[in-house]
Protein backbone atom coordinates (compact mmCIF):
# COMPACT_ATOMS: atom_id res chain seq x y z
CA UNK A 1 0.00 0.00 0.00
CA UNK A 2 1.23 3.33 -0.68
CA UNK A 3 0.10 6.44 1.69
CA UNK A 4 3.78 7.62 2.55
CA UNK A 5 5.65 5.33 0.79
CA UNK A 6 7.01 6.27 -2.49
CA UNK A 7 4.62 5.29 -5.14
CA UNK A 8 5.54 7.35 -8.17
CA UNK A 9 5.52 6.07 -11.21
CA UNK A 10 7.66 7.35 -13.70
CA UNK A 11 7.51 6.06 -17.70
CA UNK A 12 8.73 7.37 -20.55
CA UNK A 13 7.20 6.60 -24.18
CA UNK A 14 7.83 8.25 -27.71
CA UNK A 15 5.51 9.98 -30.18
CA UNK A 16 7.35 10.54 -33.05
CA UNK A 17 9.91 12.65 -32.07
CA UNK A 18 8.49 13.81 -29.09
CA UNK A 19 9.46 12.00 -25.20
CA UNK A 20 6.33 11.74 -23.07
CA UNK A 21 7.38 11.43 -19.43
CA UNK A 22 4.67 10.13 -17.93
CA UNK A 23 4.77 11.09 -14.14
CA UNK A 24 2.07 9.71 -11.63
CA UNK A 25 1.80 10.34 -8.07
CA UNK A 26 3.13 13.11 -5.68
CA UNK A 27 5.66 15.05 -7.08
CA UNK A 28 7.92 15.90 -4.10
CA UNK A 29 11.06 15.70 -3.01
CA UNK A 30 10.74 11.81 -2.97
CA UNK A 31 10.19 12.05 -6.64
CA UNK A 32 13.31 13.82 -7.44
CA UNK A 33 14.92 10.53 -8.21
CA UNK A 34 12.94 9.02 -10.45
CA UNK A 35 11.94 12.15 -12.68
CA UNK A 36 15.67 13.39 -12.52
CA UNK A 37 16.72 9.76 -13.71
CA UNK A 38 13.81 9.90 -16.78
CA UNK A 39 14.97 12.86 -17.44
CA UNK A 40 18.60 12.05 -17.91
CA UNK A 41 17.77 8.65 -19.60
CA UNK A 42 15.63 10.57 -22.52
CA UNK A 43 18.22 12.99 -22.86
CA UNK A 44 21.36 10.47 -23.03
CA UNK A 45 19.08 8.97 -26.01
CA UNK A 46 19.02 12.01 -27.60
CA UNK A 47 15.65 13.35 -27.12
CA UNK A 48 15.10 16.80 -28.68
CA UNK A 49 11.11 17.51 -27.97
CA UNK A 50 10.06 16.29 -23.91
CA UNK A 51 6.32 16.37 -22.40
CA UNK A 52 6.44 15.95 -18.51
CA UNK A 53 2.80 14.78 -18.01
CA UNK A 54 0.95 15.21 -14.77
CA UNK A 55 -2.18 13.22 -15.64
CA UNK A 56 -2.07 11.38 -12.45
CA UNK A 57 -0.43 13.93 -9.78
CA UNK A 58 -2.99 15.36 -7.23
CA UNK A 59 0.01 16.87 -4.83
CA UNK A 60 2.87 18.80 -6.32
CA UNK A 61 4.40 20.96 -3.37
CA UNK A 62 7.57 23.55 -3.78
CA UNK A 63 10.01 20.77 -3.77
CA UNK A 64 8.32 19.54 -6.60
CA UNK A 65 8.21 22.78 -7.86
CA UNK A 66 12.57 23.15 -7.38
CA UNK A 67 13.07 19.45 -9.30
CA UNK A 68 11.27 20.65 -12.19
CA UNK A 69 12.88 24.22 -12.18
CA UNK A 70 16.23 21.88 -12.30
CA UNK A 71 14.77 20.14 -15.58
CA UNK A 72 13.97 23.43 -17.22
CA UNK A 73 17.78 24.60 -16.53
CA UNK A 74 18.98 21.48 -17.74
CA UNK A 75 16.28 21.16 -20.99
CA UNK A 76 17.71 25.42 -21.51
CA UNK A 77 21.18 23.64 -21.94
CA UNK A 78 21.13 21.12 -23.50
CA UNK A 79 18.59 22.91 -26.35
CA UNK A 80 15.56 21.11 -25.60
CA UNK A 81 12.26 22.10 -26.08
CA UNK A 82 10.02 21.32 -22.82
CA UNK A 83 5.69 21.15 -22.40
CA UNK A 84 3.74 20.18 -19.74
CA UNK A 85 0.33 18.58 -19.76
CA UNK A 86 -2.54 17.02 -17.73
CA UNK A 87 -1.44 19.52 -14.48
CA UNK A 88 -5.05 20.19 -13.30
CA UNK A 89 -6.16 24.25 -13.00
CA UNK A 90 -4.44 24.69 -9.65
CA UNK A 91 -0.70 23.73 -10.69
CA UNK A 92 -1.33 25.60 -13.89
CA UNK A 93 -2.12 28.42 -12.08
CA UNK A 94 1.08 27.67 -9.75
CA UNK A 95 3.02 27.18 -12.76
CA UNK A 96 2.11 30.31 -14.07
CA UNK A 97 2.65 32.11 -10.53
CA UNK A 98 5.97 30.65 -10.76
CA UNK A 99 6.65 31.57 -14.08
CA UNK A 100 7.62 28.11 -15.22
CA UNK A 101 4.92 28.63 -18.36
CA UNK A 102 7.53 31.13 -19.65
CA UNK A 103 10.26 28.09 -20.37
CA UNK A 104 7.59 25.31 -20.68
CA UNK A 105 4.12 25.47 -22.70
CA UNK A 106 0.99 24.24 -20.62
CA UNK A 107 -1.30 22.47 -22.26
CA UNK A 108 -4.47 20.49 -21.20
CA UNK A 109 -3.71 17.12 -22.83
CA UNK A 110 -0.96 15.37 -23.65
CA UNK A 111 -1.95 14.81 -27.26
CA UNK A 112 -1.89 18.77 -27.35
CA UNK A 113 1.71 19.03 -26.26
CA UNK A 114 2.51 16.47 -27.93
CA UNK A 115 0.74 18.18 -31.64
CA UNK A 116 2.35 21.73 -30.62
CA UNK A 117 6.05 20.33 -29.90
CA UNK A 118 5.31 18.07 -33.41
CA UNK A 119 4.78 21.04 -35.30
CA UNK A 120 7.36 23.37 -33.13
CA UNK B 1 17.01 22.43 -3.45
CA UNK B 2 18.08 18.98 -2.10
CA UNK B 3 16.97 17.80 1.19
CA UNK B 4 19.36 16.26 3.58
CA UNK B 5 16.66 14.74 5.61
CA UNK B 6 14.58 13.70 2.74
CA UNK B 7 15.78 10.22 4.30
CA UNK B 8 13.94 10.94 7.04
CA UNK B 9 10.57 9.59 5.87
CA UNK B 10 7.44 8.16 7.33
CA UNK B 11 7.63 4.68 8.10
CA UNK B 12 4.95 2.23 9.06
CA UNK B 13 6.06 2.36 12.60
CA UNK B 14 6.06 5.61 13.08
CA UNK B 15 4.18 7.70 16.18
CA UNK B 16 0.34 7.86 15.44
CA UNK B 17 -1.71 10.32 14.16
CA UNK B 18 -3.98 12.13 16.62
CA UNK B 19 -7.00 13.94 15.98
CA UNK B 20 -8.74 16.07 19.31
CA UNK B 21 -12.16 17.15 18.46
CA UNK B 22 -15.07 18.90 20.59
CA UNK B 23 -17.78 16.51 21.62
CA UNK B 24 -20.57 18.18 19.92
CA UNK B 25 -22.01 16.25 17.09
CA UNK B 26 -21.46 16.87 13.94
CA UNK B 27 -17.33 16.79 14.28
CA UNK B 28 -17.55 13.20 13.73
CA UNK B 29 -17.91 14.50 10.11
CA UNK B 30 -14.12 15.07 10.82
CA UNK B 31 -12.94 12.13 11.64
CA UNK B 32 -14.91 10.35 8.97
CA UNK B 33 -13.71 12.30 6.49
CA UNK B 34 -9.58 12.08 8.08
CA UNK B 35 -9.78 8.49 8.56
CA UNK B 36 -11.25 8.24 5.00
CA UNK B 37 -8.24 10.05 3.09
CA UNK B 38 -5.46 8.08 4.66
CA UNK B 39 -7.53 4.89 4.08
CA UNK B 40 -7.51 6.50 0.43
CA UNK B 41 -3.92 7.07 0.61
CA UNK B 42 -3.13 3.74 1.89
CA UNK B 43 -4.79 2.26 -0.64
CA UNK B 44 -8.19 0.58 0.18
CA UNK B 45 -10.89 0.39 -1.88
CA UNK B 46 -14.11 2.74 -1.77
CA UNK B 47 -16.10 0.19 -0.48
CA UNK B 48 -13.93 -0.64 2.28
CA UNK B 49 -13.24 3.41 2.31
CA UNK B 50 -17.22 3.83 2.70
CA UNK B 51 -17.22 1.25 5.40
CA UNK B 52 -14.72 2.87 7.21
CA UNK B 53 -16.63 5.89 7.10
CA UNK B 54 -19.83 4.52 8.60
CA UNK B 55 -17.47 2.56 11.52
CA UNK B 56 -15.94 5.68 12.36
CA UNK B 57 -19.21 8.12 12.60
CA UNK B 58 -20.72 5.67 14.72
CA UNK B 59 -17.69 5.33 17.43
CA UNK B 60 -17.52 9.11 17.46
CA UNK B 61 -21.19 9.59 17.34
CA UNK B 62 -21.15 7.54 20.62
CA UNK B 63 -19.11 9.12 22.24
CA UNK B 64 -20.16 12.23 21.67
CA UNK B 65 -23.77 11.22 22.59
CA UNK B 66 -23.00 8.60 25.38
CA UNK B 67 -19.35 8.60 26.23
CA UNK B 68 -18.82 12.09 26.92
CA UNK B 69 -22.84 13.21 27.39
CA UNK B 70 -22.95 16.09 30.17
CA UNK B 71 -19.30 16.66 30.35
CA UNK B 72 -18.49 20.31 29.63
CA UNK B 73 -15.49 20.96 27.67
CA UNK B 74 -15.48 17.48 26.63
CA UNK B 75 -13.00 16.13 23.42
CA UNK B 76 -13.13 13.22 21.69
CA UNK B 77 -9.64 11.90 20.73
CA UNK B 78 -9.28 9.81 17.67
CA UNK B 79 -5.88 8.09 17.32
CA UNK B 80 -4.87 6.34 13.46
CA UNK B 81 -1.83 3.97 13.27
CA UNK B 82 -0.59 3.23 10.04
CA UNK B 83 1.40 -0.48 10.51
CA UNK B 84 2.17 -1.38 7.19
CA UNK B 85 -0.94 -2.32 5.74
CA UNK B 86 -3.15 -2.49 8.48
CA UNK B 87 -4.69 0.94 9.74
CA UNK B 88 -5.76 1.16 13.28
CA UNK B 89 -8.30 4.11 14.40
CA UNK B 90 -9.15 3.78 18.71
CA UNK B 91 -11.56 6.26 19.54
CA UNK B 92 -11.88 7.67 23.17
CA UNK B 93 -14.23 9.60 25.08
CA UNK B 94 -13.30 11.06 28.41
CA UNK B 95 -16.47 9.90 30.97
CA UNK B 96 -15.96 6.67 31.91
CA UNK B 97 -19.74 4.96 31.51
CA UNK B 98 -19.71 1.35 31.80
CA UNK B 99 -21.87 -0.45 28.77
CA UNK B 100 -22.76 -3.64 27.98
CA UNK B 101 -19.76 -3.83 24.95
CA UNK B 102 -21.65 -6.86 23.56
CA UNK B 103 -24.02 -4.90 22.19
CA UNK B 104 -24.39 -4.76 18.36
CA UNK B 105 -22.95 -8.77 18.20
CA UNK B 106 -26.38 -9.66 17.61
CA UNK B 107 -28.28 -8.26 14.28
CA UNK B 108 -30.81 -5.51 15.75
CA UNK B 109 -34.19 -6.38 15.46
CA UNK B 110 -35.72 -4.39 12.86
CA UNK B 111 -39.31 -5.30 13.28
CA UNK B 112 -38.92 -4.25 17.56
CA UNK B 113 -37.72 -1.13 15.89
CA UNK B 114 -40.71 -1.17 13.39
CA UNK B 115 -43.32 -1.32 16.44
CA UNK B 116 -41.19 2.06 17.73
CA UNK B 117 -39.21 0.27 20.24
CA UNK B 118 -35.83 1.79 20.17
CA UNK B 119 -33.28 -0.11 18.58
CA UNK B 120 -29.43 0.84 18.24
CA UNK B 121 -27.51 0.21 15.28
CA UNK B 122 -24.08 2.18 15.54
CA UNK B 123 -22.11 -0.80 17.66
CA UNK B 124 -23.84 -3.42 14.82
CA UNK B 125 -23.23 -1.12 11.85
CA UNK B 126 -19.33 -0.92 13.33
CA UNK B 127 -19.29 -4.67 13.28
CA UNK B 128 -19.52 -4.86 9.80
CA UNK B 129 -17.72 -2.84 8.40
CA UNK B 130 -14.15 -3.66 10.07
CA UNK B 131 -12.07 -6.21 10.00
CA UNK B 132 -11.48 -6.26 14.57
CA UNK B 133 -13.16 -4.64 16.79
CA UNK B 134 -12.52 -3.73 20.76
CA UNK B 135 -14.77 -2.26 22.97
CA UNK B 136 -12.26 -1.78 26.15
CA UNK B 137 -11.71 1.30 28.51
CA UNK B 138 -8.68 3.77 28.76
CA UNK B 139 -6.63 4.53 32.27
CA UNK B 140 -7.75 7.92 32.06
CA UNK B 141 -11.16 6.85 32.44
CA UNK B 142 -12.97 6.92 29.15
CA UNK B 143 -14.04 4.38 26.69
CA UNK B 144 -11.96 3.06 23.93
CA UNK B 145 -13.18 1.38 20.43
CA UNK B 146 -10.76 0.15 19.14
CA UNK B 147 -11.32 -0.57 15.40
CA UNK B 148 -9.01 -1.91 12.18
CA UNK B 149 -9.02 -2.07 8.90
CA UNK B 150 -6.60 -5.11 7.01
CA UNK B 151 -5.81 -5.02 3.36
CA UNK C 1 -34.72 7.16 18.64
CA UNK C 2 -35.10 10.45 19.77
CA UNK C 3 -31.87 12.29 20.95
CA UNK C 4 -32.19 14.46 23.89
CA UNK C 5 -29.16 15.83 23.31
CA UNK C 6 -29.55 16.99 19.81
CA UNK C 7 -29.49 20.28 20.93
CA UNK C 8 -25.97 20.31 22.19
CA UNK C 9 -25.20 20.98 18.47
CA UNK C 10 -21.88 22.29 17.35
CA UNK C 11 -21.74 26.03 17.04
CA UNK C 12 -18.56 27.90 15.28
CA UNK C 13 -17.50 28.90 18.83
CA UNK C 14 -16.63 26.00 19.83
CA UNK C 15 -13.11 24.45 20.41
CA UNK C 16 -11.30 24.04 17.92
CA UNK C 17 -9.86 20.87 16.20
CA UNK C 18 -6.24 19.89 16.82
CA UNK C 19 -4.57 17.24 14.72
CA UNK C 20 -0.81 15.91 16.13
CA UNK C 21 1.03 14.52 13.33
CA UNK C 22 4.72 12.57 13.70
CA UNK C 23 7.55 15.03 11.97
CA UNK C 24 7.90 13.30 8.88
CA UNK C 25 7.74 14.11 5.71
CA UNK C 26 4.76 12.27 4.32
CA UNK C 27 2.10 13.47 6.78
CA UNK C 28 2.13 17.07 5.74
CA UNK C 29 -0.45 15.30 3.69
CA UNK C 30 -3.15 14.04 6.68
CA UNK C 31 -3.41 18.21 7.33
CA UNK C 32 -3.75 19.33 4.03
CA UNK C 33 -6.58 16.43 3.75
CA UNK C 34 -8.28 17.41 6.70
CA UNK C 35 -7.90 20.96 6.19
CA UNK C 36 -9.56 20.43 2.62
CA UNK C 37 -12.41 18.47 4.26
CA UNK C 38 -13.19 20.79 6.43
CA UNK C 39 -12.86 23.69 3.86
CA UNK C 40 -15.05 21.66 1.34
CA UNK C 41 -17.61 21.01 4.16
CA UNK C 42 -17.84 24.72 5.08
CA UNK C 43 -18.79 25.17 1.64
CA UNK C 44 -15.21 27.11 0.58
CA UNK C 45 -15.20 26.27 -3.69
CA UNK C 46 -12.53 24.03 -5.32
CA UNK C 47 -10.00 27.02 -6.19
CA UNK C 48 -10.11 27.90 -2.42
CA UNK C 49 -9.73 24.35 -1.13
CA UNK C 50 -6.90 23.84 -3.51
CA UNK C 51 -5.33 26.49 -2.79
CA UNK C 52 -5.69 25.90 1.07
CA UNK C 53 -4.20 22.37 0.33
CA UNK C 54 -0.86 24.13 -0.95
CA UNK C 55 -0.82 26.67 2.10
CA UNK C 56 -1.48 23.30 4.64
CA UNK C 57 1.12 21.46 2.97
CA UNK C 58 4.03 24.45 2.63
CA UNK C 59 3.31 25.11 6.07
CA UNK C 60 3.41 21.28 7.53
CA UNK C 61 6.42 20.95 5.15
CA UNK C 62 8.59 23.42 6.74
CA UNK C 63 7.35 22.52 10.56
CA UNK C 64 8.58 19.15 10.08
CA UNK C 65 11.52 20.08 7.39
CA UNK C 66 13.07 23.19 9.71
CA UNK C 67 10.77 24.01 12.72
CA UNK C 68 11.61 20.37 14.30
CA UNK C 69 14.35 19.21 12.27
CA UNK C 70 16.51 17.03 14.18
CA UNK C 71 14.09 16.72 17.12
CA UNK C 72 13.52 12.88 17.98
CA UNK C 73 10.00 12.53 18.48
CA UNK C 74 9.14 15.70 17.59
CA UNK C 75 5.05 16.48 16.45
CA UNK C 76 3.40 18.77 14.46
CA UNK C 77 0.25 20.53 15.66
CA UNK C 78 -2.22 21.75 13.23
CA UNK C 79 -4.98 23.96 15.03
CA UNK C 80 -8.32 24.65 12.95
CA UNK C 81 -10.52 26.79 14.52
CA UNK C 82 -13.79 27.38 12.46
CA UNK C 83 -15.49 30.97 13.42
CA UNK C 84 -18.27 31.68 11.24
CA UNK C 85 -17.71 31.76 7.70
CA UNK C 86 -13.71 31.72 8.53
CA UNK C 87 -11.19 28.71 8.77
CA UNK C 88 -8.17 29.67 10.93
CA UNK C 89 -5.50 26.97 10.47
CA UNK C 90 -1.95 27.31 12.75
CA UNK C 91 0.69 24.57 12.15
CA UNK C 92 2.84 24.90 15.05
CA UNK C 93 6.62 23.31 15.65
CA UNK C 94 8.68 22.43 18.53
CA UNK C 95 11.56 23.65 17.95
CA UNK C 96 12.28 27.27 18.24
CA UNK C 97 14.06 27.95 15.50
CA UNK C 98 14.75 31.74 14.58
CA UNK C 99 13.95 32.72 11.00
CA UNK C 100 12.84 35.76 9.06
CA UNK C 101 9.53 36.04 8.89
CA UNK C 102 9.20 38.21 5.50
CA UNK C 103 10.40 35.45 3.93
CA UNK C 104 8.50 35.08 1.01
CA UNK C 105 6.38 38.47 1.08
CA UNK C 106 8.75 39.42 -2.39
CA UNK C 107 7.95 36.60 -5.03
CA UNK C 108 11.26 34.67 -5.08
CA UNK C 109 13.28 35.07 -8.12
CA UNK C 110 12.67 32.39 -10.66
CA UNK C 111 15.84 33.97 -12.30
CA UNK C 112 18.22 32.71 -9.71
CA UNK C 113 16.57 29.64 -9.55
CA UNK C 114 17.27 28.51 -13.35
CA UNK C 115 20.71 29.43 -11.95
CA UNK C 116 20.95 26.51 -9.49
CA UNK C 117 20.52 28.81 -6.42
CA UNK C 118 18.53 27.91 -3.34
CA UNK C 119 15.34 29.58 -3.77
CA UNK C 120 12.51 28.78 -1.50
CA UNK C 121 8.71 28.57 -2.84
CA UNK C 122 6.76 27.65 0.22
CA UNK C 123 6.48 30.41 2.07
CA UNK C 124 5.81 32.37 -0.95
CA UNK C 125 3.27 29.58 -1.86
CA UNK C 126 1.67 30.41 1.70
CA UNK C 127 1.01 33.88 0.98
CA UNK C 128 -0.10 33.45 -2.15
CA UNK C 129 -3.42 31.34 -0.93
CA UNK C 130 -4.77 32.13 2.35
CA UNK C 131 -6.34 35.99 2.68
CA UNK C 132 -4.47 36.29 5.57
CA UNK C 133 -0.86 34.93 7.43
CA UNK C 134 1.27 35.63 10.61
CA UNK C 135 4.22 33.72 11.52
CA UNK C 136 4.92 33.79 15.41
CA UNK C 137 6.26 32.06 18.01
CA UNK C 138 4.66 30.04 20.54
CA UNK C 139 5.20 29.74 24.76
CA UNK C 140 6.22 26.68 24.35
CA UNK C 141 8.65 27.44 22.03
CA UNK C 142 7.92 26.74 18.54
CA UNK C 143 7.05 28.43 15.60
CA UNK C 144 3.28 28.89 14.88
CA UNK C 145 2.44 29.78 11.12
CA UNK C 146 -1.31 31.02 11.29
CA UNK C 147 -3.71 31.04 7.82
CA UNK C 148 -6.73 32.41 7.77
CA UNK C 149 -9.32 31.99 4.97
CA UNK C 150 -12.35 34.36 4.90
CA UNK C 151 -15.51 33.51 3.33
CA UNK D 1 -21.92 28.11 5.29
CA UNK D 2 -22.72 24.91 5.99
CA UNK D 3 -20.65 22.55 7.91
CA UNK D 4 -21.76 22.09 11.08
CA UNK D 5 -25.20 23.80 10.25
CA UNK D 6 -27.98 22.14 9.08
CA UNK D 7 -27.94 22.74 5.10
CA UNK D 8 -30.20 19.82 4.90
CA UNK D 9 -32.83 20.91 1.88
CA UNK D 10 -36.08 18.92 1.84
CA UNK D 11 -38.53 19.45 -0.91
CA UNK D 12 -41.25 17.66 -2.27
CA UNK D 13 -42.72 17.62 -5.79
CA UNK D 14 -45.16 15.66 -7.80
CA UNK D 15 -44.89 12.69 -11.15
CA UNK D 16 -48.07 12.29 -12.04
CA UNK D 17 -49.62 10.74 -8.98
CA UNK D 18 -46.09 9.74 -6.98
CA UNK D 19 -44.87 12.12 -4.40
CA UNK D 20 -40.97 12.59 -4.74
CA UNK D 21 -39.31 14.10 -1.41
CA UNK D 22 -36.28 15.09 -2.46
CA UNK D 23 -33.50 14.86 0.64
CA UNK D 24 -30.26 16.96 -0.11
CA UNK D 25 -27.87 17.23 2.56
CA UNK D 26 -26.65 15.07 5.88
CA UNK D 27 -29.00 12.36 6.79
CA UNK D 28 -28.79 12.79 10.99
CA UNK D 29 -30.61 13.55 13.83
CA UNK D 30 -30.75 17.38 12.70
CA UNK D 31 -32.70 16.03 9.63
CA UNK D 32 -35.58 14.18 11.84
CA UNK D 33 -37.75 17.47 11.47
CA UNK D 34 -37.09 18.65 7.87
CA UNK D 35 -37.54 14.91 6.54
CA UNK D 36 -40.69 14.21 9.02
CA UNK D 37 -42.25 16.83 8.16
CA UNK D 38 -42.44 16.82 4.52
CA UNK D 39 -43.65 13.16 4.91
CA UNK D 40 -46.25 14.27 7.25
CA UNK D 41 -47.24 17.39 4.40
CA UNK D 42 -47.36 14.54 1.67
CA UNK D 43 -49.63 12.55 4.02
CA UNK D 44 -52.38 15.05 4.82
CA UNK D 45 -52.01 15.67 1.38
CA UNK D 46 -53.23 12.30 0.52
CA UNK D 47 -49.65 11.01 -0.94
CA UNK D 48 -50.55 6.99 -1.71
CA UNK D 49 -47.11 6.69 -3.22
CA UNK D 50 -43.77 8.42 -2.35
CA UNK D 51 -40.05 8.33 -3.24
CA UNK D 52 -37.93 9.13 -1.10
CA UNK D 53 -34.98 10.39 -3.10
CA UNK D 54 -31.14 11.22 -1.75
CA UNK D 55 -29.29 11.36 -4.55
CA UNK D 56 -27.31 14.43 -2.93
CA UNK D 57 -26.85 12.33 0.58
CA UNK D 58 -23.10 11.40 1.08
CA UNK D 59 -23.68 10.87 5.04
CA UNK D 60 -26.65 8.48 6.68
CA UNK D 61 -25.94 7.58 9.92
CA UNK D 62 -27.45 5.24 12.41
CA UNK D 63 -29.77 7.97 13.35
CA UNK D 64 -30.76 8.78 10.05
CA UNK D 65 -31.67 5.11 9.56
CA UNK D 66 -33.75 5.29 12.39
CA UNK D 67 -35.85 8.62 10.83
CA UNK D 68 -36.16 6.44 7.87
CA UNK D 69 -37.74 3.28 10.06
CA UNK D 70 -39.90 5.68 11.28
CA UNK D 71 -41.34 6.95 7.94
CA UNK D 72 -41.12 3.42 7.15
CA UNK D 73 -43.66 2.29 10.16
CA UNK D 74 -46.25 5.49 9.33
CA UNK D 75 -46.53 4.35 5.53
CA UNK D 76 -47.10 1.23 6.82
CA UNK D 77 -49.77 2.75 8.79
CA UNK D 78 -51.40 4.91 6.21
CA UNK D 79 -51.45 2.13 3.24
CA UNK D 80 -48.71 3.88 1.81
CA UNK D 81 -46.06 2.52 -0.86
CA UNK D 82 -42.54 3.76 -0.43
CA UNK D 83 -39.59 3.86 -2.30
CA UNK D 84 -36.31 5.32 -2.29
CA UNK D 85 -33.54 6.49 -5.43
CA UNK D 86 -30.34 8.10 -5.44
CA UNK D 87 -28.75 6.08 -2.85
CA UNK D 88 -24.69 5.39 -3.59
CA UNK D 89 -23.44 1.51 -3.53
CA UNK D 90 -22.59 1.79 0.15
CA UNK D 91 -25.78 3.28 1.47
CA UNK D 92 -27.50 0.67 -0.65
CA UNK D 93 -25.53 -2.36 0.77
CA UNK D 94 -26.64 -0.56 4.67
CA UNK D 95 -30.39 -0.81 3.93
CA UNK D 96 -30.63 -4.18 2.92
CA UNK D 97 -28.28 -5.24 5.35
CA UNK D 98 -30.68 -3.16 8.16
CA UNK D 99 -33.80 -4.65 6.00
CA UNK D 100 -35.36 -1.28 4.70
CA UNK D 101 -35.53 -2.83 1.50
CA UNK D 102 -38.04 -5.63 2.48
CA UNK D 103 -40.25 -2.46 3.28
CA UNK D 104 -39.39 0.00 0.31
CA UNK D 105 -38.03 -0.81 -3.35
CA UNK D 106 -34.27 0.34 -3.56
CA UNK D 107 -33.83 1.93 -6.92
CA UNK D 108 -31.11 3.50 -8.63
CA UNK D 109 -32.71 6.83 -10.10
CA UNK D 110 -36.03 8.75 -9.12
CA UNK D 111 -37.00 7.58 -12.70
CA UNK D 112 -36.83 4.33 -12.00
CA UNK D 113 -38.30 4.99 -8.46
CA UNK D 114 -41.48 6.65 -10.15
CA UNK D 115 -41.59 4.27 -13.19
CA UNK D 116 -41.93 1.55 -10.74
CA UNK D 117 -44.59 3.00 -8.21
CA UNK D 118 -46.63 4.39 -10.99
CA UNK D 119 -46.94 0.74 -12.41
CA UNK D 120 -47.70 -0.43 -9.13
N1 LIG E 1 -18.64 5.49 23.90
C1 LIG E 1 -19.67 5.01 24.64
N2 LIG E 1 -19.79 5.32 25.95
C2 LIG E 1 -20.81 4.85 26.69
N3 LIG E 1 -21.77 4.05 26.20
C3 LIG E 1 -21.71 3.70 24.91
C4 LIG E 1 -20.67 4.14 24.07
N4 LIG E 1 -20.89 3.60 22.85
C5 LIG E 1 -22.00 2.88 22.93
N5 LIG E 1 -22.52 2.92 24.17
C6 LIG E 1 -23.74 2.22 24.66
O1 LIG E 1 -24.10 1.25 23.70
C7 LIG E 1 -25.46 1.45 23.30
C8 LIG E 1 -25.63 1.00 21.86
O2 LIG E 1 -24.99 1.91 20.97
P1 LIG E 1 -25.44 2.00 19.46
O3 LIG E 1 -25.55 0.62 18.93
O4 LIG E 1 -24.49 2.92 18.76
O5 LIG E 1 -26.91 2.61 19.49
P2 LIG E 1 -27.41 4.04 20.01
O6 LIG E 1 -26.22 4.95 20.10
O7 LIG E 1 -28.35 4.46 18.96
O8 LIG E 1 -28.05 3.78 21.33
C9 LIG E 1 -25.73 2.91 23.55
O9 LIG E 1 -27.11 3.17 23.72
C10 LIG E 1 -24.91 3.16 24.81
O10 LIG E 1 -25.63 2.75 25.94
N1 LIG F 1 8.55 26.35 10.77
C1 LIG F 1 9.76 26.91 10.51
N2 LIG F 1 10.75 26.84 11.42
C2 LIG F 1 11.95 27.37 11.18
N3 LIG F 1 12.29 27.97 10.03
C3 LIG F 1 11.35 28.07 9.07
C4 LIG F 1 10.05 27.54 9.26
N4 LIG F 1 9.33 27.79 8.13
C5 LIG F 1 10.17 28.42 7.29
N5 LIG F 1 11.39 28.61 7.84
C6 LIG F 1 12.54 29.29 7.22
O1 LIG F 1 12.10 30.02 6.10
C7 LIG F 1 12.84 29.62 4.95
C8 LIG F 1 11.99 29.73 3.71
O2 LIG F 1 10.98 28.73 3.72
P1 LIG F 1 10.32 28.31 2.34
O3 LIG F 1 9.91 29.52 1.60
O4 LIG F 1 9.23 27.34 2.66
O5 LIG F 1 11.46 27.59 1.51
P2 LIG F 1 12.29 26.26 1.83
O6 LIG F 1 11.56 25.50 2.86
O7 LIG F 1 12.33 25.58 0.53
O8 LIG F 1 13.64 26.73 2.29
C9 LIG F 1 13.33 28.23 5.24
O9 LIG F 1 14.46 27.89 4.49
C10 LIG F 1 13.59 28.31 6.75
O10 LIG F 1 14.84 28.88 6.98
Amino acid sequence: MAFLDDALEVTSRRHGNVTVIDIKGDVTTFADAKITEAYTAATEAGAQKLVLNFHHSNYINSAGIAILIRIVTSCGRHGQKLAMSGLNEHFQKIFRMVGLSQYADIHETEEQAVAALTGA
Amino acid sequence: MRRPWSSKRARSTEQPIELRLPSCLGYEKVAMDTAAVIAERMGFGPDRVAGLRTAVSEAVTNAIEHGNQGVRNAEVHVVMAIQDDTLIICVRDQNYHQFDRSYGIQRPDLQRALRGEDVGWGMWLIRQFVDEVEFTGVPNGGNEVRMVLRA
